[in-house]
């Protein structure tokens, strides 16, 4: 395509200037050698005049054998811009924790190249790779080359998405259990959940080695899993002592905003109250030469969180205060086995397993998968007197052991 | 009688309170600058004048007779200029002009059986209400199980040894008249069985949509039984509210075997420190057992021996809780926490723990 | 009666054991006069017995004129105890602050000997002096006893209920309104609404002289009137140095129980930043020497609470955050007035006015009511991106200041 | 082409991970003692063993072409060993072994156009979703806003003078993708007007059992219409959240006039300090105004400036609004608070002041 036929993009080359980096560039520079991208300008550009998207609605498109992995993506106005008449995107499973060696990079770009419009999103907000933007006839090619390569496809529609986890062990001093391991793992695990929907709707999975939660697992999974120890938080009382000389107020920026003030510094010792402890991280993160967390790790799993629609925005709750490390993988398999069955059984259509808990209620979701109600599970207990006394529980309840 | 006494007389509200003032109170409405307690029971104010109120507060059982009402009264006279008063949680209040006479008062007080106390970190009067004294409604009764609670709990009623003010309520069903929902600690009769329905009567007594409205889980629907119109209660549905025998005398709830108390903890009213909370579920449920319901009573002083052993100065109940948290509750207190605490009503899901914060 | 006829009260006779003041003492003595209480030991016996009540669902009965102010209550073994087969209580207004001569509690003693049972309660829950138990024939002459000596029966069914209020002025230093003249102006302006019930439910209203709320106003009136200050708590340093020296640690027991934390103590002074104080109250009652409420004072109006029944309990709400003393009475009339128009025209029967806020949403009621909305009035924004945006107002949105 | 390489394969996941890894980060591996910033954008991670693995961070559009994506490549062999990796807030991470490389990596990027920065107390890459790029569901552009934003907030990114981390998520609807609901700042796409139904085709395209139970406040009732099976919205009802263009695309809800962007904050995600929370409503709305977003980037940047003048040090915002209260925030950014702010949804009772804790 010659240079004076490039569309014309008096909006979008606003977004050229100024400090930081221009998706506007990136667009054109890949225009260079694809003219997908001229036509995506094109309609974008249009986006900006009329203030209104151009796409039209879904369109269930893949690769042979995989219900899942691939957004269709048609333009309402092919006409115009015959290069984004089909313009769907790839999810595929990144690699845990995000890591890559120039060669992956150059491999995963000289495919896009060869069978997309050559834009990434690195990442999407799931975490995938995304291949921004081929035509139908393309995908399986692509596929074919990715696979070739070591890639593979990530989730979309009513199947499991692809894990995620922050860096952890790899970089991290913190990172209470695996969690690229347990991210890749996990991946593998569940290829074929992925591949092909059989789920009332989507399911997630992030894993985060401590509860700083950088991926933000608790908001942002269906099932969240955050790492954390169950002793007593290491402590090097010479370190703290040379933060203090170095000028930092133990008082007030360290045991002034622990959430349950379980912490003591007399000027000269740091004393933890560990067993009032909630992990929260804050000290650590403030004295990360002074303090640890503790040897014995493991970590919480909890359940749920999601976006809003349909009935609000939640965030993940406690299932299983602690698995010790050596017990995550099994813990896991077992108990998302068990959370599958119940929610495939009893499960509407369109319906996320949080919102399904939210529906039959914590107790009973507890009893279909076998796991015993705790004080961890609950923020506090209930304040409403409406209890549904189980049948046969009424005329016969023994006293209670406190009581 | 009087020309005017015949008169119907409607409509003119209580007795102006100025009528019934202390004099030192009259004078210092108002003006007052801070007070002192003296021992438990016994507080006096100070006035912006200098002047000095004391006051004697005696536990009450509520219920009184106008024979010991009377002896109130000439108590009142006798040290008070005739001044007494009643408090919200409805104990007696002897107002004196003269420190001297407290003693006296006080040694009165304790021989016709009224202890004197309550103030400060002691643990005042249960608020109740009426059970089977003058209720239809009642799970249980309401008087009998505040004295057999307060004997056992006297010796905090006259002593000022615990971390903070603890408020025991009662209500003897879920309309809760004790409004015992913000109590430290909160003893609330309930059933556990639906309501047994009068298929015979009920169409004569019952408006119909009323009726099925009045169910906050919409577990009653319409039924014919024998040809009459009645209605049906769904029981996976029911938990046992009672609303619906408020509006509907065929719906009745009683069952001797199945009602009894559900113990709930650390709410709070008053906004010093942490904001107004509503109490949690504790225990759900113990046995109706008169005279004396022991399970009640264990069960409430073993929590207020846990509170008064475990939590720091200041700290309410509710606050010592939100501090070691809620796992740690039930760890201290043996109470074992079942699937009844977890919340499955309107909000629940805000009650689950969303976040990492945990206690090992 | 002779004392050998006296019934047989096995179980209730236990509970005249112990320290603690007996109920079961009190109607054995109102027994010596009155044949009533025999019936009423008796029928308790029995309760005891069954573990079951014995009293009849409800009941309409009252004086000439009056929709409430009295609760019909029938014994279900009439024949057993006769006595009691009518056992109706009176509800009479409490003089405000529940002050008394020692002549009003006689004359109260001998309307209710000659009329009734001769049993109180000292008082009820909602705060009424409560005459428990008499039969319909004698309601008409304790009432006409009653308003003759100056008293007036309280509230019942779906009316105003008789507001109760604290000691405030007359006795606490903290009161920063006239509780006990606000309560009583109230009781005396709303008495039609009170025996001639005109409301979908019932309406309580209790007065507080300052946020410790010795009423309780917050959990258990439709409109709680809890005093406050808006300048600076008063501080006395000679004072607070003396509770420094008797020994109180006025970091740990003051500053940081304090919950904004805007307190500093240095060892020497203690510096309150009263812009961030929430006015909870908890440092001047740790300190009533050193600490006062401020000069401007007045009143924060709160709305709604109520015990759980239908939807669950409710707390109240903030409404109006501060009405300066001088303006309270015709502010809460104004109010009062308007809420009840509203509550009159769409409440639903048996719907208080909390769960009519709830069912219509705050924002409505307060255009209703015409208030502004205040930040004050929510703990927090709105988390749900579920926006009703009024139909004239899109497409035409200003640009707002902050933006 | 291999015979291997001409079978289809499927199912085998990603690479794993222990290929792309470091060989420092490889020997190293769960053995990190602690860390320390160098500088904005520099971190150095020391290991058990007395091994450094140093960290460079630069912020990315996220939306990648090729040519950069082999020029980020190009770095890593120059620098890295040809070891790099991208952050959960898409920012590109470059991992050296060699601290004296880390200036003329820095230089190089910096040439490049991509800033060295958003670590600690930085305000990090905006975390965002299609837009008009790519999705159908927009009520406003994704990459757009962001870049404008960032443009003005770049020194905020290239150096850490926050009180904490600031988190800014931008979502182009309500379906959330940026999963923006636990951000500090969250930028969030919203129409303001019902779905303008396709009746025409309706029946045809869609389901209707599914298309009226998506409505989460009911609003979608069947209707008739020429003749065609097909639905209306009761307008009263429809809070525009566009669930009902999700499962049926004769919904659509696009509307220039009226569609915008709300504003949310004081979110959070990290356990530190506080527990999660959900971002709250700020600003209910800002017109779409391409290609700068002026009355959005003026916007976030005055709640930026805000915060940064007035809170504590790791204070986050929602912690630092914590403590001053909503009012005062309100105050303090002019931000006017409307009915809007006021919650009318599921939970929206839990959500008002239930304390006379007040701020004058
Ligand atoms: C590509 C991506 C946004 C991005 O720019 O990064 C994305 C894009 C879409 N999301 Fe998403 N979601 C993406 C991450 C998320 C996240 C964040 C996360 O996973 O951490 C969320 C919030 C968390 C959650 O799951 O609740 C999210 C919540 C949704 C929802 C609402 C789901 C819900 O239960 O509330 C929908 C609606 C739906 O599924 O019908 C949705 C639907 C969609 C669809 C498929 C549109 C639709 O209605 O069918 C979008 C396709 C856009 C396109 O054409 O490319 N997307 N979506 C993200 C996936 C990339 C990847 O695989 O890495
Ligand atoms: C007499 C009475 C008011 C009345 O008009 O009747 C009253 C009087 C006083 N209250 Fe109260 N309060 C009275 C019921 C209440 C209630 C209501 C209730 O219990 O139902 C509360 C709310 C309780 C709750 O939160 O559940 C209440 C919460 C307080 C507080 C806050 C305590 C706290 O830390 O949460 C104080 C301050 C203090 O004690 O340090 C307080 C302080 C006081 C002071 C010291 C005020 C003063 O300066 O005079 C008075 C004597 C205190 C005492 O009893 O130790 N008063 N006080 C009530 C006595 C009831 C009784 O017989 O025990
Ligand atoms: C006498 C008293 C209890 C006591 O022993 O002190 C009482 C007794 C009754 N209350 Fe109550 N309530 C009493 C204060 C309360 C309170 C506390 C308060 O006012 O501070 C509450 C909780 C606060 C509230 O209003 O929400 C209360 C909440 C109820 C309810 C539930 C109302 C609701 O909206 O949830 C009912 C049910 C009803 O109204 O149908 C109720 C109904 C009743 C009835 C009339 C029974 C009925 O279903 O018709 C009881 C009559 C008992 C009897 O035979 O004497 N009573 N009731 C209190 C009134 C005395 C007084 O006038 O001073
Ligand atoms: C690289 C990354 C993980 C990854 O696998 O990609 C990461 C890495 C680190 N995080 Fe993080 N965090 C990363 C996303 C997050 C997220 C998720 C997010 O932003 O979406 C969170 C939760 C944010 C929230 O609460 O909204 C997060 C909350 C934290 C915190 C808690 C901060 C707080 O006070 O709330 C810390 C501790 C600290 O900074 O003191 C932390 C600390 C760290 C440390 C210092 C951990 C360590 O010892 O190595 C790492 C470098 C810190 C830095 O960037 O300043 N990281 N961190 C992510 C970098 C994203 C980026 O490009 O900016
Ligand atoms: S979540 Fe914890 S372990 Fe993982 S990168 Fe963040 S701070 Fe490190
Ligand atoms: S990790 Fe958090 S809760 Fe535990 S001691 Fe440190 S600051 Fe306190
Ligand atoms: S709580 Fe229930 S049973 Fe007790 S007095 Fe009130 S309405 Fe009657
Ligand atoms: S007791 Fe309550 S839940 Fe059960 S049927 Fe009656 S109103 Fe419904
Ligand atoms: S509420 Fe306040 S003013 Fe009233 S008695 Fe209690 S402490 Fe005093
Ligand atoms: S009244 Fe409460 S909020 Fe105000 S300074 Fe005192 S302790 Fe702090
Ligand atoms: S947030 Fe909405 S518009 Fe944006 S990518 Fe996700 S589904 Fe599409
Ligand atoms: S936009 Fe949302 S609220 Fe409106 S009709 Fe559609 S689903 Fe219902």
């Amino acid at each position: 395509m010659a240079d004076d036929q490039k569309p014309k993009t008096k909006l979008l080359d606003e977004l050229e200037k100024g400090p930081w980096p221009s998706f506007v560039k990136e667009i054109k520079q890949a225009g260079e050698k694809s003219p997908v991208c001229d036509d995506l300008l094109g309609q974008l550009e249009l986006s900006y005049e009329e203030k209104k998207g151009h796409w039209k609605h879904g369109g269930i498109v893949g690769v042979l054998g995989y219900g899942g992995g691939v957004i269709g993506r048609y333009s309402d106005l092919p006409d115009k811009f015959p290069n984004v008449a089909h313009f769907h995107t790839m999810r595929v499973n990144q690699p845990a924790g995000w890591f890559y060696t120039s060669d992956a990079i150059r491999t995963l770009c000289d495919i896009w190249e060869r069978h997309g419009s050559g834009l990434t999103n690195m990442h999407g907000s799931t975490g995938d790779i995304i291949f921004l933007g081929t035509k139908t006839s393309e995908l399986e090619p692509a596929f074919k080359e990715l696979t070739e390569a070591g890639f593979d496809l990530g989730g979309s529609g009513s199947a499991m998405r692809t894990p995620s986890c922050c860096v952890g062990p790899a970089r991290c001093e913190w990172s209470c259990y695996d969690t690229l391991k347990t991210c890749d793992d996990l991946t593998r695990q569940y290829q074929d959940e992925m591949h092909r929907p059989p789920f009332p709707y989507k399911f997630k999975i992030k894993c985060s080695g401590c509860p700083n939660d950088c991926v933000a697992s608790i908001a942002r999974a269906d099932l969240s899993i955050i790492g954390t120890w169950k002793d007593d938080i290491r402590q090097d009382d010479a370190a703290v002592a040379q933060y203090a000389r170095a000028g930092l107020d133990i008082r007030k920026d360290v045991c002034d905003r622990c959430p349950t003030r379980c912490m003591e510094w007399d000027g000269q010792k740091l004393a933890i109250n560990n067993r009032e402890c909630v992990h929260c991280m804050h000290c650590i993160n403030v004295m990360p030469k002074a303090l640890r967390p503790g040897q014995e790790r493991g970590a919480t799993l909890l359940i749920g969180s999601k976006a809003p629609i349909v009935q609000g925005a939640l965030l993940s709750s406690v299932l299983v205060p602690f698995v010790p490390e050596n017990e995550l993988m099994d813990t896991l398999k077992e108990l998302i086995r068990r959370i599958w069955e119940f929610w495939d059984e009893y499960g509407n259509n369109r319906e996320r397993v949080g919102e399904l808990i939210q529906r039959v209620g914590m107790a009973n979701f507890l009893d279909a998968i076998g796991l015993d109600p705790a004080p961890e599970m609950v923020a506090a207990p209930r304040d409403n007197p409406y209890i549904f006394f189980q049948k046969e529980e009424a005329a016969a309840e023994p006293e209670p052991a406190g009581a | 009688m009087s020309a005017q006494a015949a008169k119907r007389i409607t409509d003119i509200g209580p007795p102006h309170y100025d009528k019934f003032l202390h004099p030192v109170i009259k004078k210092n409405y108002g003006k007052w600058v801070y007070h002192e307690t003296l021992a438990p029971g016994v507080l006096c104010h100070v006035a912006e004048s200098g002047d000095r109120i004391y006051t004697v507060r005696a536990g009450s059982p509520r219920l009184l007779s106008v024979q010991t009402l009377r002896r109130f009264a000439d108590l009142a006279d006798k040290y008070c200029g005739g001044h007494l008063r009643f408090t919200s949680r409805n104990n007696v209040e002897f107002l004196l002009d003269n420190k001297e006479k407290i003693e006296a008062l006080k040694k009165e007080l304790n021989e016709l059986g009224f202890p004197v106390g309550g103030t400060n970190n002691a643990i005042s009067n249960i608020v109740h209400t009426q059970g089977w004294v003058h209720c239809h409604s009642s799970a249980t009764d309401a008087s009998g199980i505040v004295k057999a609670v307060m004997d056992v709990l006297y010796d905090r009623f006259t002593h000022e040894d615990l971390p903070a003010k603890l408020r025991v309520a009662l209500a003897c069903c879920l309309n809760m008249c004790g409004a015992v929902h913000c109590s430290d600690i909160a003893i609330l009769g309930i059933h556990r069985r639906p309501p047994k329905i009068q298929h015979d009567v009920l169409s004569k007594v019952c408006e119909l949509p009323t009726l099925i409205s009045s169910c906050p889980t919409g577990a009653i629907r319409t039924k014919t039984v024998d040809g009459k119109q009645s209605v049906e209660v769904v029981e996976e549905q029911c938990m046992y509210c009672g609303n619906c025998y408020t509006v509907c005398p065929a719906m009745p709830m009683n069952d001797p075997e199945n009602d009894g108390i559900s113990i709930w903890v650390g709410g709070k009213v008053s906004n010093a420190r942490s904001a107004p909370k509503f109490s949690k579920l504790a225990i759900p449920y113990l046995p109706n057992n008169p005279p004396r319901w022991p399970e009640v009573v264990r069960a409430v002083v073993n929590i207020v021996d846990v509170y008064a052993k475990n939590a720091k100065k200041f700290e309410r109940l509710g606050e010592w809780i939100d501090r070691i948290g809620w796992p740690r509750f039930f760890e201290l207190t043996g109470i074992p926490f079942t699937r009844y605490h977890i919340d499955d009503f309107k909000h629940a899901g805000l009650s689950y723990a969303r976040s990492a914060h945990i206690r090992f």
